[in-house]
This record gives C-alpha cells, structure tokens and sequence, in this order.
C-alpha cells in the first residue's frame, strides 16, 4: 500500500497531491498549493509538506516522487520528472475518463492535447509562438482595462460589438487593445473580442489533434475569466472542467510514480531511470 | 475630412470590364474545358508565349490580392495554416491554397485546374515552392522555367541562351498538353502588341514627372497593373493603355494632381498592405503626399527606363525581359540605383519603405536600403512594417503615428527651406 | 501672458502640462495620471488637475495640443501632434544641447535626431519583434513577482548578469522563467535584462547618426538601472531631465505657445485638420 | 556524459575553428603566406573549384550564440532568420578580416538579398553570387551550370592570380570525394549502431569540415571512424528518430544533446549539409566543370533549397525513414526559414499517410534556454515509449 506524491512546478503555481493506493484503487490524501516565486526547491518543499499535513503523513512515509511542470528538474526530492503534457493526460482521464481532448491554458502558453482511450498523450500541439491565448495574457488584459479576472467572464457576455484581436503575436496583441482603448471603444466589446479571438486560436489548435463532441478544460486563469464559456459558444462543444483542475498534472504525475513504482519491468523503468540521473 | 481627390475617369471602369472579361475566360475555361490555361507568376511573367497557344494566364496573386482588398484574405489564411503552413509562410501562398481549399475565388465564378502550372521563376525562390505545392495540390502539370538571377549589371549570352532554350521546352510541353500547334505568328504579334503597350505604360509612368503628378504612381498604379499583365500582349490591352495615356496627359497638361496642392512627393519601395489599402492610402492623402514612382510597378517588367520587347527577336526578348527587366529578377543593389533615380528624375521628397514580412525578396535588407538613403544619400526616408495579404500583421496606430512624424518632420524641413529660400524648396 | 497646455496620453500614463511664456518660456504645472480603460476621462483629469496646481481655470489656456497614441481623443484639444516631434521639442527645451533623444515607450521604442531648435532630423522606432521596450521591463517584473519600481536598482546589484538572447517581449519570460528553474538570482536575470533592453535600444539608435548630448525621456528614464546600462553600453552620459515623463507633453505645450505666438510662420499646421482625419 | 574523456579533443578543436574568431583558419593564413580564404554559405557550394585554386574554403554557417547582434539587426529586421544576421554581423563587427571572399548561391531570398548587402558593405572583399539551376528537367541545365562554374573558376583565377588545371580540377574532386565517402561511412556505422556514434559528436566533427582544410578533416573522419566502429557501448532503450530541416543554420550543441538525453538516437539527419552534398562520388571524367555541374543536378542530397520537380522531396523524407528503420521524425526547423516551413506541410501530409510520427521544433542558433523544446521532447518520446 504505497504512498506517492505528485509536484507540478508551474510558471505561476506549484501543487502537490499525495496519493495512497488501496486494493488498485488510487486515492487522493491531500493537497498543497503554493506561488511559484523564484526558487522552485523551496516552493516544491512548501506544496509537498501542506499536502502531508492535509493527508496526515509524514514526508519519510511516501515511497516515490514524481516531479513535472516546468520546473520538474529543480526539485530535488524527486524520484523522476515527466513533462506535464503527458502528466496532463493521464490526470484528465483518471478524473474524467471519457476525456478524449485536452485544451490547457497555462500562464506562458495555450497547448491541445489529443488522448487515448489508455489516458496516453496521442497527439499535442504547443502555441507557445503566440502567448496570445495564454493565462498570463489574459491577467494583463483584465488589469490593463481595470476589471477584476472574475468579473471578465460576465461583463464579456455584455459585449454590443465585440472587437477581435487579430494579432498574433501577445505584444501586438495588447498593442491592439490598447489602441482600441485609445479608440475610446467599450471594455466589454474588448473583453468579448480577446475571449473570441482566444477561442478561435484553441480553435486552430484543437483541429491538429482531431478533438471530438467534448473538451476537457484545465488551467486555473482561464477557468476564473470565464473561457469555458466562449469556448462553448464558439467552437460548440461540451466544455467540461474537471473539480481541482489545478491539480490535475500533480495527481497525473503521481499516478504514474504509482505505475512506475507498481510495474518495475516496463519499459518506463529503462527510459525513465536514463532521465532520473 | 481627409483631402484627397483621387482622379475618377473613364480608366477604372474600363480596367474593371477588361478584368471582369478576363475573369469570365477563366469561367469559360472552367466549364468548357478546350480552352488552356496556364498559371504563371506576374514577376517577369511571359505571356506572349501564351497568346501562342491562345491560352488564358492565371495569375494567383491577382487572386490573393483581390481578395485581401475585399478584406476576406483571413478565412482562407488560416485555412491554410489549418494543413501546417507556419505564421510566417508567405501570406499570398497561404490566400491562394486556402482559396483552393475552400473553393473560393473572386468573383464567385469558377476558376480552371490549369492546362499547365507553369512557374517563371524570376529570383523569388517562394514562387517555386508556391507552383510546387499547387502542383500537389491540383494535381496539375508543373514546369519550371530556371530564370538565372541577375548577379552582373547585364545579363551573360549563356543566362539568354539558356532561357530560350527552355522557352521552347515550354512551347514543346504546351504542345503536347494542349494538342495545339504553336502560332509562331500570333505569338510575334504578341509580342508586337507588348512592345506598344510598354511604350504607352512608360510615357504614362514618365508623366509623374510633372508636379502635380496627374496620377498616384503607387495607388492608382495597381489599377493599370492588371491589365498591363493579362492582355498586355493583346490589341484591347494596347486600346486600353492608349485610353489611359490621352486621359492623364490631358489631366497633367490641365496641371491637375491627385490633390488640390501636391504638397509631398514620394518614392514607394514594397508592396502595399492590400487589407488596409484604403487605410493606408487615407494615411498619406490627409498630407496630401503623391507616389511619383514605385518599385511595386514595375515587377512585372521595369520598362521606363527603356526596354521594350522587340518582335524581331522574339523568344530573345521575352528571355531578356524575364531575366533583366522585372524588378524581382534584378539584385538589391540594382534596385537601390532604381530608386535613386526615381528620386532624382521624379524629383522626390522622401522615400518610404514598406516592409511586408510575407515578401523576403522584397524585404529581407531594407533596413541596409534604408541606411543607404539616409547616411550616404540624405535622403529622407521611412522604414514601416506591416504585410501584403495578411490582416493581422498591420498595426494602423503605429503605422499612423510613424508617417504622422515622418511628414512633420518633412514639412518642417520643407518650411524651414523655403523661409531660407523664401520658396517652396526646390518646387 | 500666453498660457498654453499639452497633454501626452500615453498607453498606460496620461500626463498634462500648462506652459506660460510672458518674455520667458515657464513650466507652470505638471499632473501624472493612469490612463486606464477611458481615456478622454484621462485626459481631462490630467488637465483639470494641472490647471489647479497652476491656480488658472481651463479657460485661461489659449491652446491645447494634444500627443500620445490618445491625441485624437482629448476632446479640448485644439490640435495633435505625434510624440516623436513632442519628444524633441520638449527634450531639447528640459535638456538644452539634444541633439539624440532616446525614448522607451510602454508601446514602442524610438530614437530620434534633434536639430537646434528642437526640430525633428530623421527618427527611428523598434521593429515588430522588438516592439514594447516598456513593457518588456514590466513584463519581466511581473514574472519574477517584484514591482516595476525595484527592477533598476536590484539590476545594479547583478554580479553575474545572464545572457538574455531575444529581443521579444513574450520570450524573455520563458528565458526568464528558464533562469529561475536554474536557481539563477533575481539581480543576475534582472541585471541581464537591461543590458539586453540597453544593447537592442543602442543598435535602434545606431540606425541614425548618433551625436551628443543624448537625452533619455519616457518614464523608463526613472529607472536608474537602465539609464546606467544604456551609458555603459553607450559608452558616454546621458542627460536625464527629472520631469522625463512629461517631455512629451512639455513638446507640446511648447508648439501650443507657439501657436499663440502670430509671428510663428512655419507651416507645420497642416497637421490641423488631423482632427478629423484621425478616426 | 559516457565519453567525456574522449570528447575533450573534439570539443576542443571544434571551438578552436569555429566562428566568429575562426582561430583555425587564422593559423592556416599564417602558414600559407599569401593564400587566400574564400568562405561560402553553407549549403551546396562547389568547394573542389575553391580548393583547387588553392585557397581555403570555408562553410559559414553563422555565429551560434557566440555574438550578439548588434549592428546587424539594423539592416536586417523582424521575421529574417538569425543565420542572415550574424553572418553579416561578423563582417560588421569586423571577424571577417581573415576571409578574401564569398560565395552565396540561390538558396533562399534572404541569403541572396544578403550577398548583395554584403557587397555594398564589404566593396573591397570579392562576394560572388552562383545561381544553381532550379529547372534539372532541362537538357540545357548541365551546360549552364558548367558555364556559371566556369565563370566563378576565372574569377577565382584572378583572385589568385593563377590559372588552375584541369587536373588540378580533378586531383580536387578525388580528395573531397574520398571525404565525402567518409562521411557517408560514418553515417552508415551510426545508423547500424547509433549507441556507437553519438550524434553530438558526429555533429561536432562534420561541422569542424566547415572550417578545417580537407586532407586534415579526412584525417580527423578516419580515425573517427576507427574509434567508433570500436566501441562496444550497450544501446539504451531510445526510439530512433530522423531530423529533417537543419540544412542551413545549425542547431546549437546543446539542443542535439538535449534531443539524446530525452531518448532519442538520431539516424539520420541533413546538419552540415554542404560537407555532404552527394551521395555518390563525382566522376573525375574529361571535363571536371561538366562533371560537378552533373553531379549537382543528379548526385545531390535533396533539400528544402534544392528543387527539382521531377523527384518530390518528400519521396525522399518517407524513403529516408525507411531506409534508416527510424520510428519518427524529428522537424528541426530554424526560426524564419522560409524554405523549411513550407516543406513542412507536404512531408507532413507523406508521413501521416505512411503512418510515421513526427514532432516539429523551433530552434535559433543563438538561443540557449531550451525547456520548452525539452518538455516537447520529452512529451514525444513519452508518448511513444510509455503504455
């Protein structure tokens, strides 16, 4: 009955999920969240002890660490590092199983994940050239026209005539809202644009890995600016976000230490311990 | 409101039936089907070939930038970028492709799968990939027409040689495609007629000359470019550029510009950003700056500094005219002489560069051309960035703000000059 | 006594201020406010604040000139004008002797070659790739999670200052957010940021001839670290007016009190009629 | 790293000639009192003219992120390669001074506008331009081709100041055929036993081809070949994989080590392409020109810059993968290569129909934070290895 800790170091967020194995079935014990800031060690260490506590263990009592996000090879705790595509995948499809495509709207970059039925990665497409569709961008949009992120999603929805963001590129893209500010045009109008502009580049994305009826949606900004819901509207699918979808990577890394840890002979074991050292 | 008094006369509804006409031959074509049609590029194209096999060009930039001037250049781009096209593909292709894809063309009529794809390259290396790709695409036939490049002043006996030898593997390939013997004789005619219509175009292109500029030698110019490259080689091109000539030599000898005062005279280097045509056009019109000459006018063929085509060496001068005659096919630095000169015989104010990302050929080093007018020349130039097809890439603040500070700055120098001459400069 | 006004809305400052020339040119009051989401209300709340300080009512302006990317939006303003010429005007007024202004806008980055009267020679702006100098500084901020005001002198702390490569703005906070998985300090990314910002604004400038004295406007002249890495880079001073932020507006007051004065001949009006051939 | 203490040399030498300060090729100056340099851009140059007329040929293949742009970027702005840049940078900043002359040719539109910047840059310095025929189909191709390296060969000819035999001529083709086969060999040994033949070394000692005079580089190739044929090291479960689109600008060491060190041996590759641009040797017939010329129009290495449309490139990628019993492709295409991009999509479009894997990258030469690239890398492997 092992224990396993999983610690996605984000660009903005770190969180950890400690997960105990009963009778093959992974449950999840605790959580731990904390701002990424400048050493991911320490704010790795600070995720993994919240989630101890909430879990009521002790840090010597878990058999295996797994480390992903972007700062996966800074934690030194780890026992092996997996990128967060792959431990998005995985996440996803043991919170939701039916899930099929992944649309992750992180801090510095928008990514499409296309997934089998195994919870395996079978296609993903990065946009990271254009931060346009990214959460960052979308926190400096809302502070830039002084709207709090949880109230873009509703005054969006208020837009008379929304503006499109037609640049590519996240600089020329608030260069553009700016001068549409400067154009005097209505907040809202904007708000709606930068939603319909960002669900039409997930749009592009989504196409490269042949999403279906359904979208699971994770990343934590785009969830509070309401995205979901243009997503909807624009590219008619069934948007579902799955619960403590900021968690998903971590819980995806620990389930698969869980396999590493359960399947020693498998192929992951030779390729994986080839990345350990 | 801005001041501009863009000249209306009888030419622009004369260009839209030749072009409507044009288009309607490529319907025919479509639907009928023993009518052959090739797809050539405009740079250094060579339509007399075709005019001997009474074949019908297409022109897939014509096409592109049809569709950008009617703001619908978007769709079919992203379409594009659908199938992989990087952002940073040439926008023009990706129009063209996505047009195919998505079976839009101009004018809703329909557009023929070409008798042959048939690529001039003339220096730009995109063109190939371009008549590649369509090639895959259309499952079309594909020749290539190797245009060597021009790294000398002129043109060397074995570049000519070497075209001609290919024209006529052309002329063999269209035989066997078409089933048509080639009309040396039509196509000597053609050529006959091309040599008028350059006549015609030139004196037209010298008449910005005069200040006030009859016409705007960047704006109005691509009006006059589509029938300069689809019936050039045909008497009603001939008729057509006859008509143009006696309309704007009336206007200049009437002493009337495009504006009330021509206030700047500008040199146009790059293809305009034909999604904010009218924008960008607005943009110069409220300071009343006229084109006198353009770079963009002549890559179909530089003929006003005087090159004809010359029926009685046919196939030689249609080699020259690809090789040494077109600015796409002349190197950087011949093309910073042909601005100089513009400057100079137009008698010019300033030059403004328009960078266009989707264009290396005509981009990559203008910040080098830019250096060379203003540290060696002193001449007053700007250096702007936007794109030929592509919506997204144009910044109208910016782009506004720049040419704003480009004029104050100009009419302040201007106005300085003449309080010291205590006239209009050298005007 | 000729009062006049000018008003630079900026993209995320509006700054105002009111000039008298009465013999001698004076800069009677300065107002610094966000632009924010509304910015004819910027505008107004930038100039209604620096006729209090200057104890005059708005009526007492005889001529508002209005610059920034906003211009066309200040509805009191009685002409625009673009902020390249403001900025060589006003820079050459606050820093006598300009004969370079180098400024680093939050949109976009220029330098600009001055003639003796503060006339605009030939300018220069960043290329698309490099556009946003400004905020490529706020950015980097952002990602590192310090505020815009300590990023200078933390830079000046850098021992080992990092490589930044890339002149893009969305770029720089992956490299940066690559820095700091290495466990690179603050001040040696900070650091490598503004020699980056300093060596990419010194090759922008080296598009004109650059002649001295070099002066720095724009709210990023407050920073002390970039103006310190544009001098090393640069190899000479800087001179640096304390009301940096408000030379562009100083500009156009200065043409508004020009405008008053009938004797002013030079026929840079024709700008006028930009007033409806803005939007 | 496995061979860290073998390494040591290569990396060595591989620094010691690389740009901007060309060490290497000022030594050989040095001894050759006279001589001259001619440096060519990197992809499908007709080095054998070059070292016959006794000069040294050298492959430019930008700066990598050993120089900051900072004249440069002036004269070349937004969305140009970073190769076009550094190259004209080095002559900016003055590295060139050991360099007599250039050769471009009809790669791309902004290397061509770049030897004519050059040119107006450099008047003193001899810049030539070689236009390659673009049409193979034409009987009239060849005697073109011939006639354009006849025309470089006199130029070359009174750089020297000398004239240069054709067995001269052909002595020269001999010495870099024998090169080339070499190279061919390695590329053989690494796709039998890649754990044999780490391509960050195989990388390192081609690109040093750039650089080196050819008789030492052909020495360095056989005794590479004699220590990896060697080595008996275990292969490590990593999937095969063949980079396509690095023929130009060349991705930075640091990137290919990172490539292996996510589970990927590399089978093939087109890095350095103009060390190893035929794939059969050149014939040393009558006339040595008409044989080059040939030999470019039928015995080249396809590449985004090499058209011919009788034989598509992306036959030759599918057939490539094949060949090599790779499992993937690897797109490595440098940022603003225009070539590539386009390429891009018809050799996607061949490998989805062959059912073939593939992953496209960005790289610059000069960048050197990577962990998007790796956490793409990785994903991909991932993807491909895990159940």
């Amino acid at each position: 009955m092992p224990f396993l800790a999983g610690i996605d170091c984000g660009t903005s967020f770190t969180k950890a999920v400690v997960l105990f194995e009963e009778n093959g079935q992974p449950r999840v014990l605790g959580k731990g969240r904390t701002r990424s800031g400048m050493k991911v060690d320490e704010a790795a260490g600070a995720a993994l002890e919240e989630a101890l506590s909430q879990a009521g263990i002790r840090r010597p009592q878990i058999d295996y660490v797994a480390a992903t996000g972007f700062g996966r090879y800074g934690v030194s705790v780890r026992d092996i590092q997996v990128t967060e595509i792959t431990t998005a995948a995985r996440g996803a499809h043991f919170v939701l199983p039916q899930t099929s495509a992944i649309l992750d709207i992180g801090g510095q970059c928008t990514r499409a994940i296309g997934v089998t039925d195994m919870g395996r990665v079978k296609v993903f497409k990065s946009n990271d050239k254009c931060a346009a569709g990214s959460g960052m961008f979308i926190q400096r949009a809302a502070k830039y026209l002084e709207v709090s992120l949880e109230d873009v999603g509703e005054l969006s929805l208020r837009a008379t005539h929304p503006q499109p963001i037609s640049s590519v590129c996240a600089v020329l893209a608030e260069t553009e809202i700016i001068n549409h500010v400067s154009a005097g045009i209505a907040v809202q109008d904007i708000l709606r644009g930068i939603h319909e502009s960002l669900a039409d580049r997930a749009g592009a994305l989504l196409k490269r890995v042949e999403m279906k009826d359904q979208l699971t949606l994770i990343g934590g900004v785009a969830r509070q600016a309401g995205i979901a819901r243009a997503l909807e509207d624009r590219l008619k699918v069934k948007v579902n976000i799955p619960p403590d979808c900021d968690f998903i990577c971590a819980l995806g890394a620990a389930l698969l230490g869980l396999k590493r840890l359960a399947s020693k002979q498998s192929t992951m074991e030779t390729v994986a311990s080839e990345y350990a050292n | 409101m801005t001041d501009k008094k863009e000249y209306r006369g009888s030419i622009h509804q004369r260009q839209k039936d030749l072009m409507l006409a044009w288009y309607d031959q490529l319907d025919q074509a479509a639907n009928t089907s023993n009518l052959p049609t090739v797809s050539m590029m405009i740079s250094g194209n060579c339509v007399e070939l075709l005019e001997g096999f009474g074949a019908v060009p297409i022109y897939p930039e014509v096409n592109a930038l049809q569709l950008a001037i009617r703001h619908q250049s978007l769709d079919p781009i992203l379409a594009a970028e659908d199938l992989g096209y990087a952002a940073d593909n040439c926008a023009y292709v990706k129009a063209d492709i996505g047009c195919i894809l998505k079976g839009i063309t101009p004018t809703g009529g329909k557009l023929p799968t070409p008798t042959l794809i048939l690529c001039n390259f003339v220096g730009c290396n995109t063109y190939l990939k371009w008549f590649e790709h369509l090639a895959k695409l259309q499952q079309a036939p594909l020749y290539v027409i190797d245009v060597p490049f021009m790294r000398a002043d002129e043109p060397s006996p074995s570049d000519v040689e070497y075209v001609v030898k290919q024209l006529h593997e052309t002329v063999k390939k269209l035989e066997q495609l078409t089933g048509r013997k080639f009309d040396y004789d039509r196509f000597r005619q053609a050529v006959e007629c091309s040599s008028r219509t350059e006549e015609l175009w030139s004196q037209i292109k010298h008449l910005a000359r005069r200040s006030p500029s009859p016409f705007d030698a960047y704006f109005d110019a691509i009006t006059l470019m589509g029938p300069l490259y689809v019936c050039r080689a045909r008497p009603e091109g001939v008729e057509f550029f006859e008509a143009a000539l006696a309309e704007l030599q009336a206007k200049a000898d009437g002493r009337k510009g495009v504006y009330e005062q021509e206030h700047f005279r500008l040199v146009m280097e790059g293809p305009p950003p034909y999604p904010y045509f009218r924008t960008f056009r607005d943009m110069f019109a409220k300071w009343q700056a006229c084109a006198v000459a353009s770079t963009y006018s002549t890559v179909g063929g530089l003929w006003e500094f005087g090159f004809r085509h010359d029926p009685s060496k046919p196939f030689e001068s249609v080699a020259m005219h690809m090789i040494a005659h077109n600015v796409t096919n002349r190197n950087f630095l011949q093309r910073y002489e042909q601005i100089r000169r513009y400057v100079e015989e137009w008698n010019a104010d300033g030059v403004i560069i328009h960078f266009v990302k989707s264009c290396r050929l005509f981009s990559a080093g203008q910040g080098d051309m830019r250096d060379y007018f203003t540290k060696q020349l002193g001449i007053p130039t700007l250096y702007i960035e936007s794109d030929l097809e592509d919506p997204r890439y144009f910044a109208e603040a910016q782009t506004r703000n720049r040419i704003d500070a480009f004029f104050e700055a100009l009419e302040h120098s201007k106005a300085a000059a003449s309080v010291r001459s205590g006239a209009w400069g050298k005007k | 006594m000729r009062i006049a006004a000018g008003v630079d809305v900026g993209s995320t400052q509006t700054k105002a201020v009111i000039m008298s020339d009465n013999g001698g040119v004076k800069l009677l009051a300065r107002a610094l406010v966000d632009t924010g989401a509304n910015v004819q209300r910027a505008a107004e709340r930038a100039f209604d604040a620096c006729c209090q300080e200057a104890g005059i009512h708005g009526g007492d302006v005889g001529f508002v000139v209005g610059t920034g990317y906003g211009r066309y939006k200040i509805a009191f303003g009685n002409t625009q004008m673009t902020e390249i010429t403001c900025h060589a005007k006003g820079a050459s007024f606050l820093c006598p002797g300009t004969r370079t202004v180098i400024d680093m806008g939050g949109q976009d980055s220029k330098a600009i070659s001055v003639g003796a009267n503060g006339e605009v020679l030939d300018f220069v702006m960043n290329d698309k790739c490099a556009a946003g100098t400004g905020r490529f500084l706020a950015n980097s901020a952002e990602v590192m999670g310090i505020s815009l005001d300590e990023v200078g002198p933390l830079s000046l702390k850098a021992k080992h200052p990092v490589k930044i490569a890339t002149v893009c703005t969305v770029f720089v906070e992956s490299d940066i957010l690559s820095y700091l998985a290495q466990g690179k300090t603050g001040e040696d990314i900070l650091g490598g940021v503004h020699i980056a910002i300093a060596k990419r604004t010194l090759s922008l400038a080296r598009r004109l001839n650059i002649e001295p004295e070099i002066t720095m406007t724009g709210g990023v002249a407050r920073n002390i670290g970039m103006v310190r890495a544009l001098e090393e880079v640069i190899g000479r001073k800087m001179l640096v007016s304390p009301d940096a932020q408000f030379i562009g507006a100083v500009g156009a007051a200065l043409f508004a009190l020009e405008k008053l004065d009938q004797s002013f001949e030079f026929g840079i009006w024709r700008g006028d009629h930009a007033v409806s051939g803005g939007h | 790293m496995r061979y860290k203490n073998r390494m040591a040399p290569l990396e060595r030498t591989f620094d010691n000639c690389s740009a901007p300060y060309f060490l290497s090729v000022r030594e050989w100056k040095q001894t050759h009192p006279g001589a001259k340099v001619v440096a060519y851009f990197p992809v499908y140059a007709p080095v054998e003219l070059i070292h016959a007329a006794g000069m040294l040929p050298v492959g430019l293949s930008g700066a990598g992120d050993r120089l900051d742009i900072q004249h440069a970027d002036a004269r070349f702005g937004s969305f140009i390669c970073s190769i076009v840049k550094t190259t004209l940078e080095m002559g900016l900043a003055g590295h060139l001074e050991p360099f007599d002359g250039f050769l471009f040719s009809t790669i791309c539109d902004s290397a061509r506008n770049l030897s004519f910047v050059m040119k107006r840059n450099f008047p003193r310095m001899y810049i030539d331009f070689l236009h390659l025929p673009h049409n193979p189909s034409s009987p009239a191709a060849a005697q073109f081709l011939a006639e354009e390296y006849r025309r470089l060969l006199s130029e070359l000819e009174q750089l020297r100041g000398g004239k240069v035999s054709d067995e001269g001529l052909r002595q020269s083709i001999t010495i870099y055929n024998r090169n080339r086969a070499l190279i061919r060999e390695l590329y053989r040994l690494r796709t039998r036993a890649p754990q044999q033949v780490p391509t960050s070394e195989l990388y390192q000692l081609i690109r040093m081809g750039n650089f080196l005079p050819v008789e030492e580089h052909t020495a360095q190739l056989e005794a590479a070949l004699a220590e990896f044929s060697s080595r008996n090291t275990k292969p490590r479960d990593s999937i095969r994989i063949v980079v396509e689109g690095s023929f130009c600008e060349q991705p930075p060491l640091t990137l290919i080590r990172l490539i292996e060190d996510a589970g990927c041996y590399i089978v093939d590759d087109d890095f350095v392409i103009g060390q190893s641009w035929f794939e059969s040797d050149v014939p040393t017939v009558e006339d040595p020109l008409l044989a080059l010329a040939q030999s470019y129009l039928d015995r080249s290495v396809y590449s985004s810059v090499r058209h011919d449309f009788r034989k598509p490139r992306w036959g030759g990628l599918v057939e490539k993968v094949r060949r090599n019993r790779a499992d993937a492709v690897l797109f490595l295409i440098a940022k603003f290569c225009e070539p590539a991009y386009f390429d891009y999509v018809p050799y996607k479009q061949e490998l989805e129909r062959a059912g073939i894997p593939h992953l496209q990258l960005e790289f610059e030469e000069k960048s050197f934070t990577f962990d998007r690239l790796r956490t793409e890398i990785e994903t991909f492997v991932e993807s491909l290895v895990f159940d």
